[in-house]
This record gives C-alpha cells, structure tokens and sequence, in this order.
C-alpha cells in the first residue's frame, strides 16, 4: 500500500492516522503538504485525516476543500484512486464535493467523545472487506459536528445504491436513536461516493487497532484496504 | 468601501442550532419566539469604489467559499 | 493616542493596583516620576499575578529537588527525567477571574496559555488535565459557567490537538461568585533539547512570533490580581479571544525551528504579553533589552505603547535568535502563516528601553524590576483546628444502600462524563487509561514507558485544617498514581486563596503551604512548578481555600498499568490500609447528614507511603487485578466504583462497627483491591509481611452489589444514578 | 410577525474565523478583499403582531442568549 496523508494547517490527527496505517500495511505514508498540486507518484490510497482545518472556521472542512492540493484528490477520485476521509476528512470531502451532503452541529450542540458503535453496512467494497455484513464494532468518535444531513433525494439515492456504509447502532446492531449521539439522519456514519472509491466516515478507526491501547475494532478496515491494493496489484 | 454578505440556511433544511435556541429561550422564560434559524453576515471591507464591481467580488467569493450553496442563501449588500 | 507623560495622580496609581508604598519604591527605584508607559510595566511587573509577592517567601520553603529533577520552579514549566532520554515537562496554570467574566474565553485562553508554558520549553504537548471548581448547583449563574467554562477547555484542547486525559469537577457555594478553572499540561522532549528563557549574547535580535497584538485583555494581569466586586461587569472589555488553530500552527513552527537549532531563548507571551517576556529574558540572562515597538505586528490602528506594552493578546512569543539563522527562522513562520518580526535587541545595558515612533517611552533598570518587586510577608492568623468527630456520635443512615444512592448522585461524587466526554480524550492514540479512573495513563511515544497523571484536592479538608489538607491534597495525587501502578515523580501545584491581606486567609495559605511541603518531602514527590491565584473573594467573601496539586508518574510499562474495574467474578475483594471510620468532613457527614463540620482525616505520610509502596508492587508483580484508592465518600463508594466500571456486582461481608464509619469513612491511605480467589491468601500473607493492615471485603459476583442485612442494589440501578445527575442538571431538569 | 437579530463582534476584539477566511479568499485569488469580521444572523418567528413587544422581547432573547455581550453587539430588526 502505498498511502498518501493530506496535512492541512489546523489538522491534528495526522500522525495518529500515519502510525496505524504503518502498523498495519508495515509502509510509512507519505505526509503531503497542502499546498502540494500532486500526489508522490504511484499513491494508492489518499486519506484525509481528522482534525480542525484552519480551525474549522466558517464551516468544519470548507477552506480546507479549497487548496490547491485537493485538485490532485479529485483527479487521484476520478481515476478510480481509492480516498478516505475521516472526521474533518469526510467533511472536507463533502465541502469539496466528492461526497454528497453536508455536516451539521450536533443535534446537542456539543463536542462528543466517545466509543460508539457502528453496524457495517455491506462488506464488498475495499474499505469493509476486513468485516462481514451486519457486524457491529466499536469505535470511537471525536467530534462537535458529525450530524449528517442531505437532502430527501439525495438520501434515497445513497440508500438505495447501498452507498450507506456505516451506520451509528445499538451494541446489538438495531438502529436506535439513543445510540445515534449526534442526530444524523438515517444513522449514517460514513458513505461512499458513486462510483464505490470514496469513502467518507465521522468516526475514527485509526484509534482503534492496538490491542495495548484498547479495543481493535478499526483494525479491519486498514486491514481490509491493505488486502483489496495487494489483489488490485 | 462596505460591505455585508448574508449567508442564511435554505428552508427545508434542518437547523440543529436554530431548534436548540427555540429550546434554549423557552427554558428561559422567553415566551412567544414560534421558531429560530442560525446564519451568518460577514462585514467585509474592500479595496477600491465601484460598487458594481465589489458586489461582482462578493458573488464569486459567496460561491467559491463563503457559501456552501447546496444548503445555503446567500444575499450581498453593498453598503457603499 | 493617550500621552505618555500625564501627572502621576494618586488615583492613576490606585488604578494600576498600586499601593502608596510601592509607589514610592518606584521613585525610589528611578530617581523620577515614571512615565505612563513605566507606570504600566511596573504594574505589571509587580501584580500579585507577575510578582508573587505575597506568596514567594513560603513558596520558597517547597521542597523542589530530586535526582530526577531537571528543572524547578522558575521557568516556564517544570522538567523532569523519565529515561531514555526523554524529559516531561509539565505545569498548572488557573485562569478563575476570566473564566468568570466571560465562560467560554476564559477557560480557553487558560488552557491555551499552559499549552504555550510547555511547547515553550521544546516539549510537544501530550497531554491536558483540568481541575474546576463551581459555586452551588443551585445558583443561578453555576449552569452556565459549567457550560461554558467545559465547552472552553474542551474547543481550545479539542482543536490544538492534545487529548484531555483528567481532571476534578467540584461544586461548592463558596465558589458562587468565583469559579475556578485550573489547567495543567504535559509535554514530552528530548532531554537535551530543553529551551529557556535566559538570553545570551549582546546585540541579538529579539524576535516576535505569532498572532497580531490588539488590545485584548489590556490590564488582564491586573484584573487577575484584583478582588472583584459588584463592578466585574464593567472589566469586561479586558477578555481575550483564544485561536486554537494559530496556536497549533505556532506549535509546529516553535518546534521546527527548534528543531533547526535556530533558538537561543526562548519566552511565550502570558500576562502582561510583551512587558513580562522581555524583561524575563532580559533579567534572566543578565542582559538589557531594547525595544522598537514600530516593529509590533498589531491588528488595531493608533496602539500607544503603553497598550502594546500590556496587552495580552494570545498565542505570541518572543525569542531570542542566532543571528544566522535568522532567515531560516523566517521561512519557517511564514510557511506557517505566522507573523515574524525583529522588534529589538539584546543590550550590555541592564536597562530595558522601549521605544516607539522615534520617542523613548520607557527606560528602567531590568534586574530591579523583577528582582526589586516587594515581597510581603503577611500576617497571617492560624485557622482554628475544629473538633475531632467520633464516628458513633454521627446519625447512622436509614439505610447503607440508600446513603451510597444519595452520595452516588451527589454533585461531587457523581461521574464526570457529560464533563470529559466533551473533551477529546484520545487524540494521539496513546490514551491508555481514559478519564474515570484514578489517574489517567498516556503511552510515551510507542512505549512501553507510560506516564500517569492526575490533578488532586479537597478543598473542605482545607478550609477545616489548611496544614492537614494540604498534606492530604499531595498525599491523594500521589495515591491516584500509586492505584494505576505508577512511580509518582513530581508535581505541579496551584494554590487557589481568597484575599491574603486579609490574616485568617494568609493563615490558610501558609497552613496548606506548609502541608504541602511537608508531604512532599515524606513522599519524595518535589514541586517542580506552580502557580499562586490570590484574591479569588467576592464582596468579602473567599473560596474554599483550593491548593490544587498536579502530579506526575511513570510506568515503566504501560501495559501493566492497573485499573479500577472489577475483571471478573469469584474473585477476593481485599482492603489495604486497615479499616476507615474518620467521619468528620466526610462527604456521608455532607450529603447524608447535612453536616460540613469536623476536623478531616489525618494524613500519616508515614503509612500513606508503605501502604502505596506495598499497593505499587504488588501491580508490578501482576498479584492483583483491580486498584481503586479510597477518597471522596470512602469505602463503599470504591467498591460501588469498581462495580460500575465493570457491571459486576459483589458480595460483601459485615463490615465493622460503626457501620457507617466504615462504609463511608473517608481515612488515608487506603485501597481496595481484587485478587484471583485461589491467590487471595498468598496476597494477604504479603501485604501482611509488609506490615501493611490487610482483610477481606468480600468477593466479586452477580450483576449487584449486596451487603449483610440490606437490600441487594444492582449495579445498573447504581450507574443510573451515578451517570445521571450531571446531565440532568445540565439540562436543567434539576 | 418575522424579525432579525444580527450579532457581530465589537471593534478590537479578535475574530479568528474573519482572519481565517481573508486569507482563504487570498489563495483562491479573490482580489480586493481587506478585511472579514464574521457574525452571526437569527432569523426568528413571532407569535403575536405587537412590534414594540416583540422588541422587547427579542431583546431580551439578545442579551441573555443570542449575543456574548462581552464581546458581541447586537442589533434588532422586526420586519413585520
Ligand atoms: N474536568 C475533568 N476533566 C477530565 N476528566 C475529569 C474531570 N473531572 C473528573 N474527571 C475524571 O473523572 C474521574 C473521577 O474523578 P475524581 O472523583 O476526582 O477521581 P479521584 O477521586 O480518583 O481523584 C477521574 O478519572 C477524573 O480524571
Ligand atoms: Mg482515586
């Protein structure tokens, strides 16, 4: 694998996203200045960390969306290029219009820490190949705005393309919207962009795969990505 | 020269923040507010004096940045 | 523009916050009137906040050396050597008056001014820790000072990028008209990539980083000094704004010029901005500094030098730089986005001159102006020690179970989540034990060295006996880090008083001082740094006295690291320390009885170090498989604890009588652990051998926790109450 | 009845969300631009047709709530 980190000013969790994609595929990402117009040659995965991009002013993602750097995801997308966005990632995504909707404030207006637990939707897509459908796990969000919000047309498209991919759950796997801390319709966690190469998630897996630090429950989706570059190869 | 973009949430798109000040008022006794919705100005300050040309500015920065327009309005007022 | 030499009247002085005598000390100092600019910087200089000179001469007696100690007080953080070349870099700072006046900034800026103490050093923050303290639940402005106050820590921490790992929230009516908000963070750097603030070498350029100076927080050093009354409504404007994100940028470009080996000194922006960093270099390197404000970055029009002098703006800093690499330092700022600007030089002189569009404004002597700031020595009055209460003389309760749900959902001993949950705790990934335990845990770089932290005080204790709690605040932050299996190395302490001109209150100050040091001494626990926050009273009336103490530990591995849930059912539940009974101050006398009265239990550091010796080994040795200490509510709260963390309940035995006193007796040095049942005997013969008072609580099992002669109560039921109240409160429901 | 609280920061106090955005404007070559202050919009339904009383109203909405009165100005506007 050979992964590329976007370093916007503001972002935070780059290196906890550098050090779980080393732990896993053993390959150091490269850390890709924003100001960068292209990937390092040969990049297979670009992930878009989490954090506060230029502070989140404005809105959570938008200026971000706007460098120069993210004409190269776009072009890195339209390839065919798989892109992950995590948290301030998958709002930049949306901002940047690679993924569909918008993220709102959460529904309580507050930051919220927490493990949450997330149904994943389907497995036959390059980012879930390491879980099986229906599983649930547990992962942790970090965030004040992850209230997914789009328009009725565009939720019914999403849905019925099977684009949800991560769904906020019950330990049991019933959506609840007790179990739905930031409000987001459907329960939606995380979606992917038409063509099955984007994805776009609130919550953090990277913070969730060494068995020393807590729960593994992210591990799989690094796992799984590692796994579907090595037979693309 | 002055001017004020007014970004404001289109309707039919839900306003966590607008719902939770209507909550926010009714718990403090401020009765007879029906609904809220949250949006943002920007008091901006520009080089030169041809309003026409500062409100052609002001358009292209609400589109490129300071408006997401697949759920936001934006109105621009050149204040002279 | 306002003129730089107006009269001198005496009621300009008063307004600076200077006294008729240290007034005259001033002429005295100079030989003339000082000009407007010189009336400010000495104000600065010599507030309580800047000077400390009601406090320096017990600070002294603090106990602040130790083989592992690199740095003590005096710089802008403390420093201490973990091993393998690495050296953690830690401090508390409060920001009480602000957060005050305006929540949200307040508690933001506070956290961003002791993350700039450490990244100032070369330390990379790790992580942050916060202790608040709240006037009465039922107050009308406590809601929205928790809100706010939370929601600042939280979106300054949230968005630089370091994980709030702990802290203490308390509620109390004494804090009504002033809240407390203490921030601590730890950094992590190479031992030998320490910077300081001592300038070195004549003619070097003196450079200003960051953000533009405006005219926040203008006399906010003052402000921080001044005894509030009905009029803190009208300090307002002095409030500054924090900017998380230029903060982190300042971060990354600090710690990349370090890195290039650009900084010769180095000194961030706190109270009284531009005046304190300069002279700090300046003094502390035996040099003199010359400054030419036209070279300020500012963000407002028409600033006078005495308002650039003064201002408080954040996230700034001034460094001294080799004069070579000069333009590399540059590049990097401006990659960054950040202002750079020489705006003076280091001088022969020993005088510290500012000017400003081609007109001196200030010329003084720079050693005096620290050095010469007065240094009071208070009268002080010792408190009255209150009488010691004897367990069977207190109403017991209806009934045990009941008296743990009352204390369960109290303000104080209920969880904190709805608090640390706002909060992102696990940013960096190296977040081993998150908030809810005794202290948290973060992994040193990829480990297996982990650091343990936690920021500790029981403000009644206090207020009953300073001397006896301040001993007992040191003596808690040292058994938190013992519970989780760490070395405890040092502290950080911050000490929260009312008006020490007033003798009763200076009497608190130097009772607790005195305890503190005395602990840490018996403990070998040194203070590395701190903070003093005076004059936290309104209309007469002062806080409880709050000596908040930030310690420090280390694990060597941090896998080992013990925690406080049960692990699994049958398994023995043992007490260490020997049976508590001490009601008096206890949070039972409180909360069940109404009562806040009594002498609080002594703190015997003598046993409080064997027992916690014993407790540490025994984690190492993996002999035991959940730690808890004893503290706040005492011994049934632990184990309530314990069975909340896990969802399993316990069988207890009889306890001794009086009941309550040994259910709820909150004596020291105590802590409940759990073994596997077929080792329980081995760990009682241990523990024993030790010396150490051992017995048998009972044993793990059941999903509720049931007690001899009393109702079973389920450990659901237990964690609805205990989850429940600060929400519910917040919400308003309560 | 519809009316209109904008808030916006007072002169000097820091806006780190207008800085922000002036420089965005900057590196997406929108010219002319010299400064952003941001600020906030309510968009609030009345109940009731009284002007005077929902300024009142709104004003009190305003100060307790809608405005940090530390740092923010507030103006009120009842549209009708
Ligand atoms: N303001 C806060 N920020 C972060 N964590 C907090 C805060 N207040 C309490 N906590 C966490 O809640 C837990 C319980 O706190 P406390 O009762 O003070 O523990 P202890 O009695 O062991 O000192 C601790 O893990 C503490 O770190
Ligand atoms: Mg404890």
């Amino acid at each position: 694998m050979k992964a590329a980190v976007l370093v916007f000013p503001g972002i935070n969790r780059e290196r906890d996203m550098a050090r779980t994609l080393r732990l896993v595929s053993g390959r150091a990402p490269a850390m890709v200045w924003h100001t960068e117009g292209e990937l390092p040659a040969g990049t297979d995965l670009v992930v878009i960390p989490g954090g506060f991009s230029y502070g989140d002013y404005l809105r959570c993602g938008a200026i971000a969306a706007r460098s120069p750097v993210m004409d190269a995801v776009r072009r890195h997308a339209a390839a065919g290029g798989l892109t992950l966005g995590v948290c301030n990632g998958f709002q930049i995504l949306c901002e940047s219009g690679l993924l569909p909707g918008v993220l709102m404030r959460n529904q309580n207006l507050r930051f919220i820490c927490r493990e949450v637990y997330l149904r994943v939707e389907r497995s036959d897509t390059p980012f879930t190949r390491g879980y099986n459908a229906g599983q649930v796990i547990r992962v942790p969000v970090a965030h004040g705005e992850g209230n997914y919000i789009a328009d009725s047309e565009t939720i019914a498209r999403l849905e019925g393309e099977g684009r949800v991919l991560f769904r906020y759950c019950a330990p049991d796997g019933m959506i609840d919207p007790n179990w739905n801390h930031n409000g987001a319709i459907n329960a939606i966690a995380g979606i992917l962009n038409e063509r099955g190469n984007v994805l776009g998630m609130m919550p953090h897996p990277e913070n969730h795969v060494e068995a020393s630090i807590g729960p593994t429950d992210g591990r799989g989706l690094f796992a799984g990505l590692v796994e579907a570059l090595a037979r693309a190869a | 020269m002055k001017a004020r973009v007014t970004v404001t949430l289109k309707s039919g798109v839900l306003d966590p923040q607008g719902k939770a000040i209507e909550g926010a008022l009714r718990s403090l006794g401020i009765k007879g507010v029906a609904s809220v919705r949250q949006g943002k100005v920007f008091d901006i300050e520009l080089d030169g004096g041809d309003p026409a040309k500062a409100e052609a500015v002001l358009k292209q920065a609400a589109d490129k940045l300071l408006a997401n327009t697949v759920i936001e309005n934006y109105k621009v007022d050149v204040l002279g | 523009m306002i003129p730089n030499t107006p009269p001198i009247t005496p009621e300009l002085i008063a307004e600076h916050g200077l006294k008729p005598d240290e007034y005259q000390r001033i002429l005295d100092l100079i030989g003339r009137e000082p000009t407007l600019t010189e009336l400010g910087i000495f104000s600065a200089m010599w507030n309580e906040h800047c000077s400390y000179k009601s406090s320096k001469v017990h600070l002294r007696t603090l106990p602040t050396k130790a083989p592992w100690v690199i740095q003590g007080p005096g710089e802008n953080a403390g420093v201490i050597d973990i091993g393998d070349g690495l050296a953690c870099v830690f401090k508390m700072e409060s920001h009480n008056h602000p957060s005050y006046i305006e929540p949200y900034q307040g508690a933001a800026t506070g956290v961003g001014g002791i993350l700039r103490d450490v990244f100032t050093m070369g330390a990379r923050p790790i992580a942050c820790l916060n202790a608040l303290s709240f006037g009465a639940p039922s107050h009308p402005k406590t809601r929205h000072l928790v809100s706010g106050v939370v929601a600042g820590v939280g979106g300054y921490g949230n968005s630089f990028g370091v994980p709030t790992v702990g802290g203490s929230v308390r509620f109390h009516t004494r804090y009504d008209g002033n809240n407390l908000v203490n921030a601590m963070a730890v950094g992590i750097c190479k031992k030998d990539e320490i910077f300081y603030a001592a300038a070195s070498g004549v003619g070097m350029p003196i450079v200003y980083l960051g953000s533009k100076t405006g005219r926040d927080g203008i006399h906010g050093a003052s402000m921080a000094s001044a005894e509030f009354g009905e009029d803190s409504e009208a300090k307002r404007p002095t409030v500054q704004v924090g900017d998380p994100f230029s903060e982190k940028l300042l971060l990354e470009a600090c710690l990349e010029i370090m890195a290039k080996d650009c900084v010769i000194a180095i000194q961030d922006m706190g109270a009284a901005g531009l005046t304190c960093s300069a002279v700090e270099m300046g003094a502390k390197g035996d040099l003199g500094v010359t400054l030419d404000l036209d070279k300020v970055p500012c963000r407002e029009e028409r600033m006078s030098a005495y308002e650039m002098m003064l201002s408080e703006s954040q996230e700034r800093m001034l460094m001294v730089l080799k004069p070579e690499k000069e333009e590399e330092a540059e590049a990097i700022f401006r990659k960054w986005g950040l202002d750079f600007a020489v705006v003076g030089e280091t001088t022969p002189s020993l005088r510290f001159v500012v000017k400003h569009q081609g007109e001196v404004m200030a010329d003084l002597p720079i050693k005096e102006l620290g050095d010469q700031a007065p240094e009071y020595h208070r009268p002080f009055t010792d408190s009255a020690k209150p009488a010691v209460i004897d367990a069977a003389s207190v109403e017991p309760p209806h009934g045990t179970i009941e008296a743990l749900e009352m204390l369960l959902a109290s303000p104080d001993l209920c969880s904190k989540r709805w608090v640390w949950e706002q909060y992102d705790h696990i940013i960096l990934g190296n977040t081993v034990q998150r908030p809810g335990g005794d202290a948290a845990v973060v992994r040193v770089q990829d480990g297996p060295k982990g650091l343990a932290m936690t920021a500790d005080v029981t403000p009644r204790y206090c207020e009953a006996d300073p001397f006896e709690g301040g001993k007992q605040a040191v003596a808690e932050c040292w058994r938190n880090l013992t519970a989780v299996g760490a070395t405890p190395l040092a502290i950080t302490d911050n000490l929260n008083f009312g008006n020490p001109e007033r003798p009763e209150i200076m009497g608190q100050f130097v009772g607790a001082v005195r305890g503190i040091a005395e602990a840490c001494k018996a403990l070998d626990f040194p203070v590395v740094s701190g903070n003093v926050s005076l004059y936290n009273e309104t209309n007469g009336k002062a806080i409880l006295p709050t000596p908040t103490i930030g310690g420090v530990g280390l694990i060597d591995d941090f896998t080992k690291s013990a925690t406080l849930a049960f692990k699994c059912e049958g398994e023995a539940i043992l007490l260490i320390g020997g049976n508590p009974s001490w009601l008096g101050q206890s949070m039972y006398l409180r909360e069940v009885c109404g009562r806040e009265d009594g002498a609080p239990p002594p703190v015997d550091l003598a046993l409080e170090k064997r027992n916690g010796d014993c407790v540490r080994a025994l984690i190492a040795d993996g002999a035991v498989s959940a730690v808890h200490d004893i503290s706040d509510g005492g011994l049934l709260v632990a184990i309530a604890e314990m069975a909340m963390a896990s969802g399993i309940g316990a069988v207890l035995l009889e306890g001794v009588a009086p009941a309550h006193g040994f259910w709820f007796g909150e004596d020291q040095a105590r802590y409940v652990v759990t073994v596997p049942a077929a080792q329980a005997d081995a760990v009682i013969a241990r523990v024993t051998a030790a010396g150490v008072p051992v017995s048998r609580l009972g044993t793990t099992g059941g999903d509720a926790l049931s007690l001899v002669g009393e109702r079973p109560v389920r450990v659901s039921a237990l964690r609805e109450r205990f989850e429940g109240w600060l929400p519910a409160y917040m919400a308003g429901g309560v």
